[in-house]
């Protein structure tokens, strides 16, 4: 057998087999990585750019980041509320564009959008963002800066050691806030 | 009969040992009518997996919370023991922690609790062999919930998967929430403010949640009465849970 | 469910990309299952990630608990109790905990549904317009005194539309039933107070207060009428309201949870709890001097002692005991109430609380307040009064029948033939919303909501102090094509028009709701006041009910002790070696047996778990040469079960004891096919007050040499001590 | 200017191999310009050739305080990393670092001294070499380099004292 | 004849004697013997395959398979349970562990006290090491819940900052096993490279073998210096693997130990687990060399009664400190008298799997004390083989004691509750036949014996006469 495997190893062509069986792992893993750190497709292309441009507040749409664990997500009556007051489209001159027909389509149906979070950590890391904006944090320093993006994505990887980093530094003089930020269970339960 | 496999009881003082962790618990085996009220409401907050019929009986159930009673005497004079509800006592001085290879059972600093971090663990199983306890259950498996049942699982609470060891965590998640409400609020926590699932549920009150190191606690003061024992004193481990005994 | 494209699915897709990266990392696929439900118009005051507490009432046991239940986007997370409701403080029992498992159990009835015959479970899904053209058709075609309606035992909204709509088209009041209240013999209860003071109530025992209560047979800790209620009435009587430790003394053949936490367990001989009670009675009030009440005059203490098992220093300690208490209660229930003399047990265990002056005092008995809205004491319907009804349906003269919220088949004895009867009803339509025994005996099933998907309100018989009303709402939108009975009936009622649709001219359920509790808005003393019905609504909701802020209880009067109370000897029927001892399963309860975690919950005193049992006491297993998971046959004379046997070591060695709450023939996944229902073994006999006899019986046990291992939490060897090493 | 050939020659047993490099010596061969090749480990005393230097122990001690302290790094220096408070133990515990550090200075001393086998006797090494298979049936191999006009002379005397054959060593694949 | 001729006669039977006993004064050319090794690798009856088949089967379906269908499942499928946290999988580890003591021991120790028997059977002795402790591995990886995340378990830098825990008894037998196992792999290839060189030399160029040879010979040629260089590792070796031999034990041990259970927490079981592991590590290398005798061609040349004889009087002794340990153990926490241990040692003895307690010390300790002190039976191969086995199973059913059994008992009697064992035992047999599997994979390609030590030996013997009386006589080669 071992024979076998050898002299089939000899082959040229059983090593480019086992080249392209190597890289198909290799490549499955490296795609499945990446498909974790890519933004996924959205129901809607949301340019957050052109908001962010126009002056809107994080937390006007994400209103809770500053007071739970979620910063939650737009609801349609958000959008629409503003989008249908919108004159240049109210009265005809600009037809809806692609993207706000979408939005038009899901008020009109009245069903949820179900947007796909982006920012999102596993199931057994519970975040929370109120303590973090408290500490003065702006949305930012994770998210990146959402006037240069249109549909969001994530800027870094968000692991536990990216979190640490953070938690150390900012803990340096305070040793009960550090017991408190490296503490296991403040994240994990 | 077993009347000699009885567990012991040991008074304690538990301000004297001057070892108490943050959270404590006073469990008052007077009251406890057995209903089992704790085990689902720390089912049901906890996103606890039942197991089923031959699992169940065959020492795998996934209770973080147990009810014990043993027998004494002989028709007609028998007896029950007291009920005695058995969760993870968060001993300070865990023998669980120190076995895991992979600190996946750690102490927490800022809470002073034994902490599961799922996650992490591998599932030697260590720590539940070496829990004087007997606290601590295992996911044999991936344990079926059919849905829709999975809506109703507490997202504050991971839900674990098959291969790791879990127990009682003092609803930490409730604990976190009412932390994070007294502070977004600047204060402290009062007492009684917030409980954890199975005190909450406890028709008897016999369960009695809060900070241990405040000495004007409820639990405190249940606690430092002179009904008040630890289990398996004599190991060392410091629970933070004290029985008051019956009678 | 929704189908969102999550991170979770989009993960999934590069498979084996992913499945690589999960081993790497060691992360796992994201676990939370909690689908985001987001809003297409938010509630104002819901946040995305953030819980909202809706306050509902319990539907698990008509105790009428207040319920809180935590929500997160759109599901219902976790019940927690409420803390303003009279009867429960914040509290729930085990039952209670886990309705979320019926909530969303997976064998709900998702639509209405035609069954091509009776029996077959084969259903073909119908919609709502024709299912109400189905309702309607019974209601205008039938003759009316041929229609009745079957209902469940609460009294709740629903049954006061039912009686309201039975009213209107003529035919005759609904049936309220439940095996609990035969379990209980609420009748049996209620019967008694009305002959000894003169009054029909529900007696309302002041547990808290009391320093010594002796309980005859009542499973107050159990599911005995209320039993958050009695828990918390129990436990401030172990903290000593005012008078120290409280003692508790209970008279019952088998250790039951209740009797577990008595200080005094006494394994009586069953049917001679009124011979007890009377002697205890008498030798108390010995103890106390002055004349002999008229009551207990005739007790011969020494015959007493020989017939009852219980020696006559034992009743000399204990009346004695009685007698010298500050404030001792005596509490009949349960099986002891459930012979041929219960009703007179129950007279003579309530004339002990008149003797020592337990009547209106703290820590004594009291009537129960009406419920607000309710002007007269009504009971579910007893053995008596069914078994009637089930001749009714044999003659014919049923022609169709609506069911709620009961499961006759499952619950009524065997013997009864409710199942056959059945066949003699022209159309049965349920409304069950899980598929149980009576609903696979139905023509149509119309699913309700889930409890914590309705509308209501439901009045509280027992447990509060307060004349308490408690209030529902859906704490969730409803997750199947389910709808709400009443809004089923209003819409068929308005389908049929002329009187039945002006006696009933609401739109849906929650206005004839608000009809009714429209009468409450003037009320000055309760929870709370509104000026108006909307706010009155909102407040409702909000609070979970309304109740009187102050006690209104009833103080018994009449004459009790002047008549003698004669007690005759139970009447057992069969020829068995052993009593029967059915009891309703602490966990389980009569319809819990289909939510996982209720099966999974260990049993209190046996710590079984997903199945029945039989308890044998271990000496008699061992004349009978069985051991543990032995089956035995167990005989009576109306039927035969199988169980699996327990050795229970307290437990009469004459007495065999079983769990009711097990042995579904149908009810979905979890409760089917598990256990045996010990309700086949039921007879007919009733007592005096037209409840069932139960507890009359004797029953044979066979060995059958079939093997059932009990799935027990327990270790029997560290329990039992079997098959460890001999003591050296 | 001479040019040296390389020669092995192969001899039955002990004995005439132990002759033949006196004789060797003899001849105006030095010691560094022989060496034996054995299929069993004949030692140089046997042979009477001076002692073999080997770095073997130098480097397992090199190894041996290497995994010292590596075990250092992993008995106190990982816990300092990330503090975790078990069982009310102390951050970095006594004995278990015991532990530790015997075990990793363990493998240090083993797998250096593993590797410095192959570092002195170059291995691997599959160049080809000079060598005759029969080493291995327990022939003894002398290999020497002599000048060429020597060869002559030098193989008639290997013949005498018994060799088998003296040939010209060349490198084959082994 | 005249007596002169008698006595003559006799001295020389009696030299006769002393050959056929003694592999080393009986010495053959060694190109012979590299001939006999050769062709006992070489010569391969239909039988083999059939067996190296069944076992291949086994291993796929009851190893591989049974482990996969483990893992996709969960360890549900296994018996393990509360409070039964380990099972079978850990009686297997610290079995496999302790049959790789045996290897080492023989080969280390005796190399240190230059005990000559030795030389033949180092080898075989040695890849028992190597592969119990592959055994061992896959037993304890079996056993983990998660066993895809098992490299959290190594000290392997990452983000995360955070490192495997030291404090826990499970560290420090990761780190010890691994370097045993490194070590003693390290150990069986440095002797083995020069009968490697010798295979590369005998076989024919243009085969899959002679590559296989030519690479892992690395080279090596016997130069003085290389040889100096094996010699002085060797050297090395022997000397530092037996500290590492006896500390892996012990830490497995002290995976107990160190738990505060009752009947585990035992000073004594470092000592006791050492010794236990020898005593199951002889027994098993006299079963390998009874059937490397009997079944390989040529092997009754190399392995002799000597050798059985010599074993012999090793498991005897062995078994004499086993039954000193065991008893010191039981004495002491029988004297204790806490309840707990008390219950517990009930248990072991009264409880449903009480026979086992007894079998243990019938296998460990009556049986070897009762066959092995006569010279002559414990030099029969098959009587070794016998004892050996018996010596295995009640070793085996003493892990079960202390693991599964002991477990049952604890200080919460709530919990108590036996122990089935599941899919476990497949995995168990898929071990065994993992372990004989590698072994005949092995004897076909290593030469079994290390030729050039036993030539070294043969040179270094030689029968001298002092008197009337001829001896023995081992000089010191190096």
């Amino acid at each position: 057998m071992v024979k076998r495997f050898m002299s089939w190893l000899s082959d040229p062509l059983g090593r480019i087999g086992l080249l392209i069986a190597f890289l198909a792992v290799f490549s499955g893993a490296a795609f499945g990585l990446y498909t974790t750190q890519t933004a996924p497709p959205q129901p809607i292309q949301f340019p957050h750019n052109l908001h962010v441009g126009l002056g809107v507040q994080c937390l006007y749409c994400h209103p809770g980041a500053y007071r739970q664990a979620s910063a939650g997500l737009p609801t349609e009556t958000k959008c629409w509320g503003c989008h249908q007051q919108l004159s240049k489209y109210a009265d005809g001159t600009v037809a809806l564009p692609a993207e706000l027909q979408k939005l038009k389509a899901y008020v009109d149906a009245n069903k949820p959008i179900q947007w796909v979070p982006v920012a999102q950590v596993p199931d057994f890391v519970h975040f929370n963002h109120r303590p973090h904006i408290a500490a003065g944090l702006n949305c930012e320093n994770c998210h990146g800066d959402m006037s240069k993006v249109t549909v969001a994505e994530n800027p870094q990887v968000m692991n536990m050691g990216w979190c640490l980093e953070c938690h150390r530094a900012r803990t340096v003089d305070n040793p009960e806030k550090r017991n408190k930020l490296l503490d296991c269970g403040t994240c994990h339960y | 009969m077993t009347t000699e496999l009885k567990i012991p009881e040991f008074s304690a003082n538990f301000a004297e040992s001057g070892q108490q962790g943050k959270w404590g618990m006073a469990i008052d085996m007077d009251i406890c009518t057995g209903c089992q009220a704790c085990v689902a409401a720390c089912a049901m907050e906890n996103n606890v997996p039942f197991v089923g019929e031959a699992d169940s009986g065959y020492g795998r159930s996934m209770h973080w919370i147990r009810t014990e009673r043993f027998w004494e005497g002989e028709f007609p004079e028998i007896k029950m023991t007291p009920y005695q509800p058995m969760l993870c006592q968060q001993c300070g001085h865990a023998p669980c922690e120190p076995v895991c290879p992979a600190f996946a059972t750690v102490h927490s600093q800022s809470e002073a609790l034994n902490l599961q971090v799922y996650n992490r663990c591998v599932g030697t199983r260590y720590c539940a062999n070496n829990c004087p306890y007997q606290v601590r259950s295992f996911n044999w498996r991936d344990f079926e919930r059919p849905e829709p049942l999975p809506n109703q699982l507490n997202p504050d609470v991971t839900v674990r998967r098959r291969g790791v060891m879990e127990k009682c965590t003092f609803c930490i998640q409730r604990i976190h929430r009412a932390e994070d409400q007294a502070k977004s609020e600047g204060r402290e926590i009062a007492d009684g403010e917030f409980t954890t699932a199975c005190a909450q549920a406890c028709p008897a009150d016999a369960i009695v949640f809060g900070r241990i190191d405040d000495p004007e606690s409820a639990v405190s003061k249940l606690a430092r009465g002179s009904r008040g024992f630890h289990m398996l004193e004599e190991l060392g481990t410091l629970p933070s849970v004290t029985y008051l005994k019956a009678g | 469910m929704t189908d969102n494209f999550s991170r979770r699915d989009f993960l999934k897709l590069a498979s084996v990309g992913a499945a690589t990266t999960a081993i790497l990392t060691g992360c796992g696929p994201a676990s939370r299952y909690v689908t985001r439900e987001p809003y297409t118009k938010m509630p104002e005051y819901t946040y995305n990630g953030q819980s909202t507490y809706y306050a509902t009432t319990c539907r698990e046991c008509a105790a009428g608990c207040g319920l809180v239940v935590r929500t997160m986007q759109g599901r219902a997370i976790k019940v927690e109790g409420n803390k303003n409701h009279p009867v429960n403080l914040g509290k729930t029992c085990v039952r209670g905990q886990a309705t979320l498992h019926g909530l969303y159990n997976p064998d709900r009835v998702q639509d209405p549904a035609k069954q091509s015959k009776r029996g077959s479970r084969d259903f073909s899904n119908m919609d709502w317009d024709a299912a109400i053209a189905v309702v309607a058709d019974a209601l205008k075609n039938t003759d009316p005194t041929g229609v009745t309606f079957l209902m469940g035992m609460a009294p709740d909204h629903l049954f006061d539309l039912v009686s309201d709509l039975a009213k209107a088209i003529g035919a005759p009041a609904p049936i309220r039933f439940g095996a609990l209240g035969m379990f209980e013999a609420r009748a049996t209860l209620g019967k008694a107070v009305e002959s000894l003071f003169g009054q029909a109530a529900m007696p309302f025992f002041d547990m808290g207060k009391s320093d010594l209560v002796f309980s005859f047979g009542a499973n107050f800790l159990e599911t005995w009428l209320s039993p958050v209620a009695f828990t918390r009435g129990f436990a401030n009587m172990r903290r000593g309201g005012g008078h120290g430790r409280g003692t508790l003394v209970h008279f019952e053949p088998r250790m039951s949870q209740t009797a577990s936490k008595a200080d005094m367990w006494i394994p009586i001989t069953p049917g001679t709890e009124g011979l007890v009670a009377l002697a205890i009675g008498r030798i108390a009030a010995e103890a106390r001097g002055g004349s002999l009440p008229a009551a207990f005059a005739d007790v011969d203490v020494e015959a007493i002692a020989k017939s009852s098992g219980v020696s006559a220093e034992k009743l000399d300690e204990l009346g004695k005991l009685f007698a010298s208490a500050d404030a001792a209660l005596a509490i009949p229930g349960g099986a002891a109430l459930a012979h041929s003399n219960g009703l007179e047990t129950a007279e003579a265990v309530l004339a002990l609380n008149a003797l020592v002056g337990g009547l209106g005092r703290a820590g004594g008995v009291f009537l129960a307040p009406l419920a607000p809205m309710q002007t007269e004491f009504s009971r579910p319907a007893n053995m008596a009064e069914m078994a009637d009804f089930v001749e009714k349906m044999k003659s014919g003269e049923i022609k169709t029948l609506f069911i709620h919220g009961v499961n006759p088949v499952f619950e009524l004895p065997k013997s009864l033939g409710f199942e056959d009867a059945l066949k003699s009803v022209q159309t049965v339509i349920s409304f069950a919303t899980f598929p149980d025994e009576t609903a696979m005996q139905a023509d149509y099933v119309f699913p309700d909501h889930h409890g914590l998907e309705s509308w209501g309100y439901q009045r509280v018989a027992a447990g509060s102090s307060q004349s308490a009303l408690s209030g529902a709402q859906p704490v969730v939108s409803p997750y199947y094509n389910t709808r709400a009975t009443a809004d089923v009936f209003l819409a068929a009622a308005a389908s049929v028009g002329g009187a039945t649709a002006q006696a009933l001219p609401f739109k849906d359920e929650v206005e004839f709701i608000q009809s009714k509790i429209v009468a409450l808005v003037s009320e000055s003393d309760g929870y709370f006041g509104a000026p108006e019905i909307n706010t009155f609504t909102a407040y409702f909701q909000q609070y979970g009910g309304w109740w009187k802020t102050v006690d209104e209880l009833a103080t018994p009067g009449g004459d009790v002790l002047g008549k003698a109370i004669q007690v005759g000897e139970a009447r057992f029927a069969g020829e068995g070696e052993f009593y029967f001892h059915p009891f309703v399963s602490p966990v389980l309860g009569e319809a819990g047996a289909n939510k996982p975690w209720l099966q999974e919950i260990p049993d209190p005193t046996t710590t079984a778990m997903w199945s029945s049992w039989v308890e044998i006491h271990p000496e008699t297993a061992h004349e009978l040469g069985v051991d543990n998971d032995d089956v035995v046959l167990i005989t009576s004379e109306a039927g035969a079960v199988e169980a699996v046997v327990y050795k229970y070591p307290a437990i009469r060695p004459d007495t065999i004891a079983m769990p009711f709450g097990q042995g579904h023939t149908a009810y979905g996944r979890y409760a089917e096919g598990r256990g045996s229902n010990p309700a086949d073994l039921f007879g007919e006999q009733v007592n005096g007050a037209g409840d069932l006899a139960f507890a009359d019986m004797r029953v044979k046990v066979e060995k059958t040499g079939k093997k059932y291992p009990l799935s027990r939490l327990e270790s029997r060897m560290g329990v039992y001590g079997e098959a460890l090493g001999e003591e050296h | 200017m001479t040019t040296n050939v390389s020669l092995m020659a192969i001899f039955p047993d002990l004995e005439p191999a132990a002759d033949a490099i006196e004789q060797l010596r003899g001849l105006g061969v030095a010691d560094d310009q022989m060496n034996v090749i054995s299929g069993v480990p004949v030692t140089e005393a046997m042979l009477g050739r001076p002692r073999q230097w080997t770095n073997v122990p130098r480097l397992a001690l090199g190894g041996a305080i290497a995994g010292f302290f590596v075990g250092a790094f992993l008995a106190f220096g990982t816990p300092s990393a990330y503090p975790i408070q078990v069982g009310r133990q102390a951050f970095i515990p006594g004995p278990p670092s015991v532990v530790i550090l015997f075990e990793m200075t363990m493998l240090g001393l083993l797998l250096s001294t593993f590797l410095g086998v192959f570092l002195d006797s170059y291995f691997p090494s599959y160049r080809p070499m000079h060598y005759v298979p029969e080493i291995s049936d327990g022939k003894i191999g002398v290999f020497f380099s002599c000048p060429q006009e020597d060869s002559e002379k030098i193989t008639k005397a290997m013949t005498a004292l018994g060799a088998e054959k003296v040939e010209a060593a060349e490198a084959q694949p082994l | 004849m005249t007596s002169t001729e008698k006595h003559h006669d006799h001295a020389h039977d009696h030299v006769a004697h002393l050959r056929e006993q003694h592999l080393m004064l009986d010495p053959l050319p060694r190109g012979q013997m590299n001939d006999m090794v050769m062709e006992s690798m070489h010569t391969t009856s239909w039988k083999f395959w059939v067996v190296f088949g069944i076992l291949s089967v086994i291993v796929a379906v009851f190893l591989f398979g049974a482990w996969g269908y483990m893992i996709a499942n969960g360890l549900g499928v296994a018996g393990v349970n509360r409070p039964s946290y380990w099972g079978i999988f850990l009686v297997n580890t610290v079995f496999w562990i302790g049959i790789s003591h045996a290897g080492t021991f023989i080969s280390a120790i005796l190399r240190v006290f230059k005990a000559e028997f030795r030389r033949p059977f180092t080898r075989a002795a040695e890849l028992m090491t190597t592969f119990g402790l592959v055994q061992a591995g896959f037993s304890i990886f079996m056993h983990m819940g998660r066993v895809w995340l098992s490299y959290w378990l190594m000290p392997i830098p990452n983000q995360r900052g955070l490192w495997p825990n030291f404090h826990s008894p499970l560290s420090w037998d990761l780190l010890a096993i691994t370097t045993y196992l490194l070590s003693s792999t390290m150990y069986l290839f440095l002797p083995l490279i020069p009968d490697l060189a010798m295979a590369r030399d005998r076989t024919p160029d243009g085969t899959w073998q002679k590559t296989f040879y030519r690479v892992l010979a690395l080279g090596f040629r016997g130069t003085e210096g290389e040889w100096a260089h094996l010699r002085n590792a060797m050297n090395i070796f022997a000397f530092a693997i037996i500290p590492v031999m006896f500390s892996v034990h012990t830490i497995v041990s002290w995976d107990f130990a160190a738990a505060t259970r009752p009947g585990w927490n035992s000073t004594i079981f470092g000592p006791y687990f050492v010794v236990g592991a020898l005593h199951s590590g002889m027994g098993a290398v006299a079963m390998v060399l009874a059937v490397v005798q009997s079944r390989m061609k040529h092997m009754k040349y190399f392995i002799r009664g000597e050798h059985f004889e010599a074993l012999g009087m090793l498991m005897l002794l062995v078994s004499m400190a086993w039954a000193y340990f065991f008893f010191n153990d039981y004495m002491v926490q029988w004297y204790g008298g806490d309840k707990w241990t008390q219950q517990l040692l009930h248990f072991h003895e009264g409880g449903p799997l009480g026979w086992m307690w007894f079998a243990m010390l019938v296998f460990n300790v009556v049986i070897p004390w009762a066959t092995l002190w006569n010279k002559k039976w414990r030099s029969n191969p098959w009587l070794l083989f016998g004892v050996g086995l018996l010596i295995n199973i009640g070793m085996w059913f003493e892990r079960y004691i202390i693991i599964p059994i002991s477990l049952t008992i604890n200080r919460m009697p709530f919990t108590w509750r036996m122990y089935t064992p599941g899919v476990e035992v497949y995995l168990g047999i898929g071990t065994v036949a993992f372990f004989i599997l590698l072994y005949m994979g092995a004897s076909r390609l290593i030469p079994l014996i290390p030729v050039w030590e036993v030539q070294e030996g043969q040179m270094a013997h030689s029968l001298k006469t002092y008197g009337r009386e001829t001896v023995v006589t081992v000089s010191e080669l190096e």
